[in-house]
């Protein structure tokens, strides 16, 4: 074979054309750490930053919903009618042109005219003319609610607390809005978190049972399913709820009664997927038994969906639970949960709406966080994502 | 060779893709180019930027995360890699078309197959939807596939495989394009039905006269159909030449592998040649040659230095140092050697 | 009526500012807000304030209430009671119709009042208003006699005989009730089951028809009625309801002008109380914790009865959580609800505060009666009702009695209105907030309840000589009103000495209230408001 | 097609006799009569009631008597609205619901599903954290919150729409807006999720491969396909819509079938809550049928019957 | 000298319900004999059953009909736990798609040693490392590869990885269900390689099935040639390919394309027409050479053999 010229230029050293050493084959090597498919998932997840925000937000609140009720003197349910529907006060952040902590209440008055609004102001808030502030905002003409002012009654000095600090007010029986909502938010983390764990028990089991052994076994249980998901889960809840006394275990029993099903037919569905991979087929070559195939096998390739599917039931709960305080039926006072807090504050939304926005805002932030987990744990367990 | 117009030309094509773990070097400096009416056929291991290099000419690189480096595309003289997506989109399926390797996804399962054969037709031609619904019956019909006015209107599931993989070829063949990419059109059919669709392939090629990149890694398909061979190892071209050349003259060791580890109907020897380890991580390609640790007969310099593009004859070309002047004589495996002596025995290109 | 437990309905009807629209036509139309639908239009059926309040305006019994409560005369034009006080005779007009052109006849009253106490009926408020007061009627009642014996005949189409079983110095006034409204026989039997639900199987023969109404209807109107044979009288054309049972969205209705009137959460009331159509309305319903002496030992001691009576801040209640014009209830029979006969004095007055709020006496009480008792902590279930403003009121009760008794545990238990009855029926409970409103101008509509084993008792209080007081004044003194006065007087006195009930409020109703809305007036008991004197006002 | 219609016809029919079954005998587990008040009642007076409703039978009989109604249309009548058949109940209320529903579903939807789009197309841009907040939100706040901010902006502060009440299609808007929340969210989720997935696939490259437009390559290859998943989800949803939500209804004052049926279960009254459970199910299968024939005609490949293929 | 049969299946049939009263006969009365230490080759168009009839051997699938004897032990039919337990031993698995044939959730230790797990064949974690490491090593791999997790393998190393899992086990028989089709030809040979040296110092049988027919050919000792359900053609695998009898035979073997382009610019293609066949009588599996059987009818024996004796 001849040599042929070549095209470079470069000059290459004689002595290196030699038949380099055959090193031991390094081909096979694996270079880099091992990293599981959980590790791979994890760094997915701690690389979206709404997701990680959202732990730490999450974790932030179940801490406070245990240390917040300790942060002040102020139990449950010491209720104190002279001091009931008292606005948020905060120190240092009332000095703030924040509005919202400044332990006052505010409102625009009309009249005909700027006396009249006025007095409509004054007798609005006690007739505590000391405390009252008066900032005329249109003089108006005489007609009918021409005038109008704008009024700051500053309830803490009326009342004589100028120590007392509320960070978010009380309620309408002086309660502290503060513990209640930590307390509240307590109660409700604890009913979603039981009643997604009794859902998935249950859920994962119904569906690998379905989904593993197929034919007449999963025929039968998918139609006893599809008969309980034909009944609406609201009927089931609410008859639940009559036939049980209200209270945490009732609404986290008529919470799961219908709550697996989704998880059911999920885990049935990947289990039916999986079963006919591969790698079942050789486990099953090998002889091993059906438990420890789903187990070993199954299971792990699931949990992915699993948990996902488990991040999104939580909130369903906490929503299902503030639903059912909605309508009555939810956790027993003085308890208090997020729902039965929006519940009354729904009804203080003109006067006092900062007893609907506190628990309003914290159910929003759980569900937005765990929204946000969910959708990024789907992101971390799907391999895709890996990059 | 000169007055052989160049359809195609990629000069020093080098795509990158910007990932998590860092820059993954898919492609690193390809050099070849397409003659009019001429079946070029890339072949390599997965992995080795095959698909890159045709989606870069398609100018359907996906988004944010690939970074053409440096390079140019020379179609009939002008660089596609300049041109705006919507120039593109006047050339995508009017004058280069692409076939992809799964029949089974590459059909949109929600429309009938008639209105997405029309689709091309309508947009680059021009043509009323009654114009290109006759057209479309006679690709279908071309394409080999009965009674066409019925098919038409069904959905890509009502079509077995080959035939969709007839439908895929009848769109890319639409607007008779200057150039025909095909990604491992027939990878995923049965031998039976790749030999219908090879067949097809060459008997189209013969009528429209079009140029074909045709990118498989069964080399029994190499043999089959291509004029011109490219074989690519980590983003390289590592030899190129005629079919006659590659097969019964191969220089660059990486070729020999791939011929050794495939068994002719008559090889009886006890072990196939096998290419040890498996292919380079693109992440940090090696320094030197990135094929030099799987080969057996690597040198020295291939450690430190990637060898440059030895010409062996016009039309033949490899890079690897064995090329070298000062290169040790290297006998190719047994295997290989064989093949040669057959080629010797039928005359070779010559 | 019966008193429901929840303390305020979340929304009751309102009058509001005439629509343009409507005036176009220069019809004189009313908006009202009703708090729910009308369960029941058959007056021996209906049980609750709607079928009571729709009953009372599109029908007329032998009398109607005015302006001050007195009777005035509906289809009766006048009576005669015999020397023994157990024959009215009523003397009927002859000008009244059906609103399908019958003329309204003695007939109609005996057929209703028959029909009201036949037991095939299954009315409730038939045997319960009528048992004792017209004779046979509880016999009727029980099957032992023949409908036709029941104490009431025609004499001729226009004499009503009624046949009493003992004096009833209120007959009068019960007969305002819709229970005792009469029916025309034919219509009625010709409807059979369908009788009542919906606009087209009902007769009218008051001021008012009812009219695009279903028994699940959430829209109706009630029509002037031209057939009554006091049309003149009667200035609305039509007055329109619509159920709303969100308070806030019943008073955004009333702001936008689309309803005359609205009532006021106790929420709303601050925002609402310098509103110029802002109006408080009394009533004469009465809210007190039942205290069953059955279930919970410890209840059946007096002294922990009394301490509970006293151990909670009623003012605190009144002013701050209800905040709607309910007034402090210290004894059982509601202020400004019935006057002493002879001195025209208000019953309340007379008899003053029975109990108070006093935590020293409470806990005072409450010490003897653990230490009576044995034990020193206490564990008891509070059943309340769920509406709204109830359940801040059940905790702050609840809260006041754990607080200031020490050693006292309260379980709250909310449970909806049909539910409390349940248990309350089966008397599984041991406090109970409940509320009593009056069926007829009598204080023995309330001290009646706690008659040993009575219908509504329910709590297992039983004392001797208040059930022979009340029987006296039933039967022996039924002639001497003063005499039956000074018996209930006693009794009630009795009732708080045994601390049989803890008093908490009697009710009032806050609202916005558009001028236009005249000549409506409230009524101590029956149909909440009377409409036939109503008239459109200008707006302003 | 037909056969197989008629099959799943069939199928649902025998779902809800289990469902009419089940509910009957929880239904007779549970307290409560039509006799509100017992006490007043004499026991003869109790027992004509009873009779009237069929309740002094043995189970069993009353049982056959529940299901020869049923068969008829009777669903028996109200203890609460006396002498009301509760057929006449639902009739009257299931309109304003079904009507709201339908409404938010179908707006609900179609913004979401734009929303969906605008996300996976300008895939990890601006737009899509926007719309995909908003879908967060929207999936997150409890709706009876946006009734009340929408009844105090729109209808008391701006007056553009009724505070409240059942009207004109003027009176549909707010509460229409309310519930279209939660669909719409829902919907945008779905459609980005699997929108994003599509634009990868093999078919979309192919068209590009065509030289389509990237308008045309949404629209033409990408939504239709992105919507298939969608409608798995838009049924329960569906059926969760057209049954009214009790909250919405009591703030917007609506005389529909959702506060109905929460004050059928407060007021114990049981054959409602069981006529209400039946139609809510009839429905649930209903749609679920028409999901699944909507399947086959978005998606060729479901072939309904699944005999041909 | 007679050889020891391994696997005889006798008429084996599986059929699968398509639907509502149809069924898919995907093997339909299929006999073959393997011998103790030879590779049996299966080939035949997607479809037409070779990895059914693979499945139904190993007892993945219960059979629809026929027999498979395995050391004369009837394979399907009651057995207790034990049994089963031996005769998984004794028969293992290779599958095809190396991308989920491994458990992405398990590491290589644990996935080597599922079979020494079950079968208690070793005596604790110690053994149990040794016998994991002895085993990757076998087939290529390092000892340190036990702690990885399969999606760090390539193909062709996952390929190896399912290999030492069946081997663990030390079975007698292997079937292999397309080893090599979803890896690159350069790897292909690996693998290819592994097994032949395996079979070599094992004295393993194996059932092979593909569709390239040259790697088939390459490695079997005889091929047996599937079409819809049915073994079409039995024989050597030289006889098979130099003189194919069967017309689908034929056209399977000239749409195979060869690596040498002078062969390919002359081969022709054959198509093949089911139609051809005389469905008017049965057709029946016949020995028409010593050890080369044809599924034919009477009249088309007569005629293969001719055209057999004529190519002579
Ligand atoms: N979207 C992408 N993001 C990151 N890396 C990519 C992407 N697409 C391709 N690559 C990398 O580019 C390199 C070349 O890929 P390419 O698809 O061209 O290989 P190929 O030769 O076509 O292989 P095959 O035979 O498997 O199709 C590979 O290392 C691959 O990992
Ligand atoms: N579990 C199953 N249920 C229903 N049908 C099946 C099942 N497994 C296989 N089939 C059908 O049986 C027939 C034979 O399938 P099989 O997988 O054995 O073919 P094959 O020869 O292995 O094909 P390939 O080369 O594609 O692997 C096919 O028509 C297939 O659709
Ligand atoms: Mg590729
Ligand atoms: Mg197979």
């Amino acid at each position: 074979m001849e040599k042929m010229k070549h095209s470079s230029t470069e000059s290459a050293p004689k002595e290196l054309f030699v038949l380099a050493q055959q090193k031991e084959d390094t081909s096979e090597k694996i270079s880099g750490p091992s990293r599981t498919f959980f590790q791979d998932a994890r760094r997915t997840f701690f690389k979206n930053k709404f997701a990680v925000l959202s732990v730490i937000l999450l974790i932030i609140i179940i801490i406070m919903s245990f240390v917040g009720p300790t942060m002040n003197d102020h139990g449950i349910d010491d209720q104190d009618l002279a001091r009931a529907k008292m606005p948020a006060r905060v120190p240092v952040l009332e000095n703030l042109p924040i509005p919202g902590f400044e332990g006052v209440l505010r409102d625009e008055f009309k009249g005909s005219n700027v006396e009249e609004a006025t007095n409509n102001a004054y007798s609005r808030y006690d007739n505590q003319k000391d405390f009252i502030d008066i900032e005329v905002l249109s003089e108006g003409d005489g007609s009918k609610n021409s005038a109008e002012v704008r009024a700051t009654y500053r309830v803490y000095e009326a009342k004589g607390m100028e120590d007392e600090y509320f960070w978010l007010g009380t309620d309408s029986l002086g309660r502290d809005q503060w513990t209640r909502l930590w307390e509240g938010t307590k109660v409700s983390l604890l009913i979603a978190f039981i009643a997604a764990l009794i859902s998935l028990v249950i859920g994962v089991a119904y569906g690998g049972i379905a989904g593993y052994y197929g034919g007449k076994v999963d025929d039968v249980l998918m139609r006893i399913l599809e008969v309980l998901v034909g009944i609406p889960s609201l009927v089931v809840i609410l008859l639940m709820m009559l036939v049980l006394d209200p209270g945490i275990t009732s609404i986290v029993i008529a919470l799961t009664i219908t709550g697996w099903t989704g998880m059911a037919r999920i885990v049935r569905g990947e289990v039916m997927k999986l079963k006919n991979q591969e790698f079942v087929l050789a486990a099953r070559t090998l002889g091993q038994s059906n438990k420890r195939i789903i187990i070993k096998h199954l299971l792990p390739n699931i949990s992915g969906i699993i948990i996902i599917n488990t991040m999104f039931t939580i909130p369903d709960a906490i929503f299902f639970e503030a639903f059912l305080s909605f309508i009555g039926l939810g956790i027993t006072p003085p308890q208090a949960s997020l729902g039965t807090l929006i519940n009354t504050g729904f009804d203080n939304i003109m006067l006092y709406p900062y007893m609907l926005w506190f628990p309003a805002i914290m159910i929003s932030v759980i569900m937005i966080a765990f929204n946000l987990i969910g959708d990024g744990l789907r992101d971390a367990f799907d391999p895709k994502m890996h990059k | 060779m000169e007055n052989v117009s160049k359809l195609l030309e990629v000069k020093d094509l080098r795509v990158s893709f910007h990932t998590y773990n860092g820059e993954v070097q898919a492609v690193r400096g390809v050099n070849f180019h397409v003659n009019k009416g001429e079946t070029l056929a890339i072949v390599g291991e997965s992995g080795s930027g095959k698909s890159v290099t045709t989606s870069a000419i398609m100018g359907l690189l996906p988004k944010p995360q690939a970074e053409i480096k440096s390079g140019q595309i020379l179609f009939e003289g002008e660089d596609l890699v300049k041109k705006s997506n919507k120039e593109m989109q006047k050339i995508r399926g009017a004058d280069i078309s692409m076939v992809f390797q799964d029949p089974m996804t590459s059909l949109n399962p929600t429309m009938k197959v008639g209105n997405q054969i029309m689709e091309g037709l309508i947009k680059h031609q021009g043509l009323s939807r009654t114009e290109a619904r006759k057209k479309a019956v006679e690709l279908l019909d071309q394409v080999g596939i009965p009674h066409p006015e019925v098919r038409i209107n069904q959905y890509p599931h009502q079509f077995s495989g080959g035939m969709r993989q007839r439908v895929v070829i009848a769109i890319a063949l639409a607007c008779n394009p200057k150039l025909l990419i095909a990604d491992e059109p027939t990878t995923a059919l049965d031998v039976t039905i790749q030999a219908q669709i090879l067949e097809l392939m060459k008997d189209i090629q013969k009528q429209t006269e079009s140029a074909i990149i045709f990118i498989t890694h069964d080399l029994g398909v190499v043999a089959n159909v291509a004029d011109r061979v490219a074989v690519m190892y980590a983003g390289k071209i590592v030899e190129m030449g005629t079919v006659d050349d590659i097969f019964y003259d191969p220089r660059h060791p990486y070729t020999w592998g791939l011929l050794g580890s495939m068994p002719t109907l008559d090889s009886e020897e006890e072990e196939l040649y096998a290419i040890p380890g498996s292919p380079p991580d693109m992440l940090n390609p090696p320094k030197g040659d990135a094929f030099a640790p799987r080969n057996k007969f690597a040198l020295e310099i291939d450690l430190v230095k990637e060898p440059p593009m030895f010409q062996i004859s016009d039309t033949h070309y490899a890079a690897t140092w064995l090329l070298h002047e000062h290169a040790p004589k290297i006998e190719p495996p047994a295997s290989v050697k064989k093949r040669m002596e057959g080629f010797a025995k039928t005359g070779g290109k010559a | 009526a019966c008193g429901g437990g929840d303390s305020e309905d979340a929304a009751t009807e309102g009058e509001g500012t005439e629509q343009s629209a409507d005036s176009a036509d220069g019809e004189n139309v009313l908006h009202f807000i009703n708090g729910d639908t009308i369960p029941s239009m058959d007056p021996s059926m209906a049980t609750d304030e709607f079928g009571f309040q729709f009953i009372g305006a599109t029908m007329e019994g032998l009398y109607r209430l005015d302006e001050n409560a007195q009777p005035v005369e509906g289809i009766a034009t006048g009576h005669k009671v015999s020397e023994d006080g157990l024959t009215w005779t009523f003397t009927l007009r002859e000008d009244a119709q059906w609103s399908n052109g019958d003329p309204v006849t003695a007939h109609d009253f005996v057929y209703a009042w028959q029909r009201a106490v036949d037991p095939n009926t299954g009315s409730e408020y038939g045997p319960y208003m009528m048992s004792g007061v017209i004779k046979n009627a509880e016999a009727v009642n029980e099957g032992e006699v023949p409908v036709e014996e029941l104490g009431v005949t025609a004499e001729d189409d226009y004499t009503l005989v009624v046949e009493l079983e003992q004096p009833v110095p209120y007959f009068e006034s019960l007969t305002t009730f819709s229970t005792f409204m009469p029916l025309n026989e034919k219509f009625v039997e010709e409807q059979g089951d369908k009788f009542a639900t919906s606009t087209d199987t009902l007769l009218f023969n008051g001021p008012y028809t009812l009219e695009n109404w279903t028994s699940t209807a959430q829209e109706w109107d009630l029509v002037k009625n031209e057939n009554y044979w006091d049309a003149d009288t009667v200035q609305v054309d039509r007055i329109n309801h619509v159920v709303v049972k969100d308070p806030a969205t019943s008073v955004r209705l009333y702001e936008e002008g689309s309803v005359d009137r609205a009532t006021i959460s106790s929420d709303l009331v601050d925002q609402y109380s310098t509103h110029e159509d802002y109006q408080v309305v009394p009533e004469t319903a009465v809210f007190y914790i039942k205290m069953n002496q059955t279930r919970n030992e410890a209840l059946a001691n007096v002294n922990i009865r009394k301490a509970i009576s006293m151990g909670f801040n009623k003012d605190a209640l009144v002013n701050e959580i209800l905040n709607n014009g309910s007034i402090v209830a210290n004894g059982l029979i509601p202020k400004d609800f019935v006057n002493l006969p002879d001195s025209e004095e208000d019953f309340r007055e007379v008899n003053g505060d029975l109990v108070t709020f006093d935590l020293e006496k409470a806990q005072e009480y409450w010490e003897k009666g653990l230490a009576e008792l044995g034990i020193d902590s206490l564990e008891l279930e509070l059943l309340g009702g769920d509406s709204e403003t109830s359940k801040v009121m059940n905790e702050y009760v609840a809260n006041q009695l754990s607080t200031n008794l020490p050693g006292l545990t309260v379980n709250l238990k909310n449970v909806p209105f049909e539910q409390r009855l349940d248990l309350d029926t089966n008397m599984d409970y041991d406090l109970q907030i409940s509320g009593w409103g009056p069926d007829y101008l009598d204080p023995f509509t309330f001290l009646s309840l706690w008659i040993t084993d009575g219908g509504n008792n329910k709590m297992g209080y039983s004392n001797e000589e208040y059930d022979a007081l009340l029987q006296e004044a039933q039967s022996e003194l039924a002639t001497d009103n003063a005499a039956r006065y000074e018996n209930f007087l006693e009794a009630e006195k009795i009732l708080f000495e045994d601390a049989a009930i803890a008093p908490i409020y009697q009710s009032a109703e806050a609202q916005l209230v558009s001028p236009k809305v005249q000549g409506v007036h409230v009524n101590p008991f029956g149909a909440t408001y009377e409409y036939k004197w109503a008239s459109v006002g200008s707006a302003e | 097609m037909v056969r197989y219609v008629l099959r799943r016809v069939v199928y649902m029919l025998i779902t809800l006799f289990i469902i009419a079954t089940l509910s009957f005998f929880l239904m007779k587990m549970l307290p409560g009569s039509p006799l509100n008040a017992e006490d007043k009642l004499s026991e003869e007076q109790k027992q004509i009631v009873l009779e009237k409703y069929g309740l002094n039978d043995p189970v069993p009989v009353q049982y056959v008597n529940y299901l020869a109604g049923l068969v008829k249309g009777d669903l028996g009548i109200s203890f609460a609205f006396s002498n009301t058949p509760v057929t006449d109940i639902l009739m009257d209320r299931i309109g304003p619901s079904a009507q709201l529903g339908a409404q938010a579903l179908v707006v609900g939807t179609i913004l979401g599903v734009l929303l969906g789009l605008i996300a996976a197309v300008f895939h990890n841009g601006f737009l899509d954290y926007t719309s995909t907040i908003i879908a967060v939100i929207g999936t997150s706040i409890p709706n009876f919150v946006f009734a009340g901010i929408l009844q105090y902006f729109f209808a008391s502060e701006l007056q553009w729409f009724p505070v409240a009440l059942w009207g004109d299609f003027k009176h549909t808007v707010l509460p229409t807006m309310a519930l279209m929340i939660f669909p719409m969210a829902t919907a945008a989720r779905f459609v980005r999720t699997e929108m994003v997935e599509v634009m990868g696939s093999n078919y979309i490259k192919t068209a590009r491969a065509k030289g389509i437009g990237e308008v045309g390559i949404v629209f033409k290859h990408g939504l239709r396909n992105a919507l298939i998943p969608l409608i798995t989800v838009i049924g329960p949803m569906a059926v969760s819509l057209m049954t009214g939500s009790m909250v919405i209804e009591q703030i917007f004052a609506i005389p529909g079938i959702g506060e109905q049926f929460v004050n059928s279960v407060i007021m114990n009254d049981y054959p409602t809550i069981m006529g209400t459970t039946l139609l809510f199910a009839a429905l649930f299968v209903a749609i679920i049928l028409i999901i699944d024939l909507l399947y086959g005609l978005i998606d060729p490949r479901i072939r309904i019957g699944g005999n041909n293929s | 000298m007679e050889r020891e049969k391994i696997l005889e299946v006798k008429n084996l049939k599986k059929y699968f319900p398509a639907g509502r009263k149809k069924i898919i006969k995907a093997v339909d009365d299929v006999s073959f004999d393997i011998y103790r230490g030879e590779t049996f080759g299966l080939v035949g168009e997607s479809g037409s059953g070779k990895s059914t009839t693979g499945r139904t051997i190993i007892r993945l699938y219960e059979a629809t009909g026929g027999q498979v004897l395995f050391n004369n032990e009837d394979v399907h039919g009651k057995k207790s736990k034990e049994e089963l337990l031996k005769f998984n031993r004794k028969m293992q698995m290779i599958f095809q798609d190396p991308s989920s044939s491994l458990n992405p959730r398990m590491n290589v230790m644990d996935i080597i040693a599922e079979g020494l797990d079950v079968h208690g064949l070793v005596k604790n974690e110690q053994e149990r490392r040794e016998r994991v490491e002895e085993l990757l090593e076998v087939v290529g791999l390092n000892r340190e590869h036990a702690t990885r997790f399969p999606h760090e393998f390539s193909g062709g190393q996952r390929q190896r990885i399912g290999i030492a899992r069946a081997l663990a086990v030390e079975p007698e028989f292997i079937i292999a269900d397309e080893p090599i089709s979803a890896l690159d030809v350069s790897i292909q040979a690996q693998v290819v390689n592994l097994l032949k040296k395996l079979q070599k110092e094992r004295g393993l049988t194996y059932l092979f099935i593909a569709h390239d027919l040259s790697m088939v050919k390459y490695i079997s000792d005889r091929i047996g040639v599937m079409y819809l359900g049915n073994l079409v053609e039995l024989a050597d695998s030289d006889e098979l390919y130099n003189n194919p009898v069967h017309p689908y035979t034929k056209s399977l073997l000239s749409a195979i394309p060869l690596p040498d382009p002078e062969y390919e610019r002359n081969r022709k293609r054959i198509v093949y027409d089911p139609s051809i066949h005389d469905m008017s009588e049965e057709p029946e599996f016949r020995e028409i050479r010593p050890n080369h059987w044809v599924r034919c009818t009477r009249k088309e024996f007569e005629q293969y053999k001719k055209e057999l004796e004529e190519r002579e």
